[in-house]
């Protein structure tokens, strides 16, 4: 099979397939190797953006994803006559905060961390796509554990989860040296 | 007095008022002033009171929390009060990291940017056609948490919960059924009828359906009521 | 606006919406002329069979859809059989196992050892082709219940249902003979 057509079959498959799909899944069905694989979605992703093509392959966590490129949002948006979208609240913000930097976890302990009932604010997140139940968290009694998802991953810009940028921790550092430094006086 | 012009509703949260007013009167959040956070915190609360707002339990749940801290504080356990007032400003920084990082994950939004597409429709063989070893359904057995002789018992109750988990059970089914187990062994014992009922609607259908035979004069009663029959059966035995 | 650029926003809007869209639409959404329309629909096409892409424009009627290229559609296929072979889940497996150890059952009678709601699991199951309807369960009211299939048998390598592995784990068989040692001093 000459590069082209294994890019073409994957191009295929990653369009058709709408959602992410697993990168052994990918390779396999497109019948690469694995290890080829990133190279392959590398060169296509490079043509697309050569043409200022209007789609663009997403990493997200171990999958790929066909989308749209962010730059042509307007147009497509005008087509779909999808109204402005209404952003996520502070709440839901602080909400999916906790669940991504801690997952999985439940509700209990991201109202914990709010001092709030959250309840409603993760239904919301779930039904939005950008949260889903996980049953791995092994505890007894098996409480609902919630996760981020792929839509979560692309809907931050993020390919994977390791690339959420790090927790500040400056300021605290910063007032605690302060407080020493009185200590000290 | 400072009039404070606010809406509670800004606020996440207590955490999110408390460290409204920790940055505001410039407390430290490592060591906090709790008589000066609580002096303050009140005061929002009484003006929300005031102002009729329907308040969320968690703010008073953390006035009382202040308060506690405050008068354990007073008291001569001087280990205790500070490990609560650690405890809540352990609560507080892990907020304020959350409302940064989220405040960050904010600006990276582009969700209503991207746009994706639905799978395609195409008609696909469904059968499963991947392999196990048979020890996958141990496995799975195991992880239930059902006991075996359990699972046997539910096995044996089956034919009884089919029906009782469907439907209430009619009085002429068991009408049927008394009359078929009469015309099978003559005569029956009653409490024999009830033998592997379990559901309540089909042992009262069951004791409607005895009480109907009777009234209706089909069946007889024993005159230790422990025994029905047929009245031409009776006929017969009598003769 | 760039050529690129209406081209691009051509194919992110027949990317996204999937089903085929109307001249009139795709040029008012995508701001061109609809007399450029055909020209750049050709241009894009040129671009995908110069590449051997997975994708192309096909015109029906007054509308234009973007799909699979023919000559991909193996790939496709086998994407798309290999994502529903995802392994069973965990809530799966215990449906069937208590099916496979007690058939035929109901639903009820899942729902009943499990402690959950099954229904779902169960219907799976028999789109998978593991379970099937039985009409063998002979009680009043003859509630539809379930058995296994041969492709069951096949999944897990038996070749009756006699061969079922015994519901008994060795540790806790140890256990209890430990157990029992200890009762008897």
């Amino acid at each position: 099979m000459q590069l082209n057509e294994k890019i073409g079959a994957i191009e295929a498959i990653l369009f058709s397939s709408g959602e992410p799909v697993e990168e052994f899944r990918l390779a396999e069905s497109a019948e690469v190797n694995k290890t080829d694989l990133p190279a392959l979605i590398k060169t296509l992703n490079q043509r697309y953006s050569d043409n200022d093509s209007g789609i663009e392959i997403l990493k997200l966590g171990a999958k790929y994803q066909m989308c749209t490129r962010k730059k042509y949002a307007v147009y497509v948006r005008t087509a779909m006559e999808s109204k402005k979208q209404t952003p996520l609240s502070q709440a839901a913000m602080e909400a999916l905060t906790v669940v991504a930097y801690n997952q999985p976890v439940t509700k209990g302990f991201v109202e914990n961390v709010r001092g709030i009932d959250s309840s409603s604010v993760i239904n919301t997140l779930v039904d939005k796509g950008l949260l889903e139940e996980d049953s791995r968290l092994d505890v007894p009694g098996h409480p609902v554990a919630y996760r981020t998802t792929d839509t979560f991953l692309r809907s931050f810009g993020l390919s994977s989860l390791d690339e959420l940028p790090p927790l500040e921790r400056e300021d605290e550092d910063r007032q605690r040296s302060l407080l020493e430094d009185n200590n000290e006086e | 007095m400072e009039t404070i012009s606010f809406k509670l509703d800004v606020f996440e949260g207590p955490l999110d008022l408390l460290l409204h007013l920790i940055s505001k009167h410039k407390l430290n959040i490592n060591d906090i002033e709790i008589s000066k956070l609580l002096e303050q915190y009140l005061l929002y609360i009484e003006q929300a009171k005031e102002q009729d707002l329907e308040l969320a339990g968690e703010f008073l749940e953390m006035a009382a929390r202040l308060i506690y801290i405050k008068t354990v504080s007073l008291l001569p356990k001087p280990q205790e009060a500070e490990d609560i007032k650690k405890e809540l400003q352990g609560a507080l920084i892990e907020y304020s990291l959350c409302k940064k990082a989220a405040e960050k994950l904010k600006g990276q939004f582009c969700g209503h940017d991207i746009f994706v597409r639905e799978p395609l429709k195409i008609k696909l063989d469904s059968e499963y056609k991947l392999k196990h070893p048979p020890e996958k359904l141990v496995e799975a057995f195991f992880r239930m948490n059902v006991k075996k002789a359990d699972l046997m018992k539910k096995a044996d109750e089956q034919k009884i919960n089919a029906v009782v988990q469907q439907k209430v059970v009619s009085v002429i089914s068991k009408v049927v059924f008394v009359l078929k187990n009469l015309y099978r062994h003559g005569k029956s014992r009653i409490d024999s009828l009830f033998d592997g009922m379990t559901g309540r609607s089909e042992r009262v259908a069951t004791f409607l359906a005895i009480l109907e035979l009777t009234k209706s004069g089909r069946i007889m009663i024993s005159d230790d009521n422990t025994e029905i029959f047929f009245k031409r059966v009776n006929k017969n035995a009598a003769e």
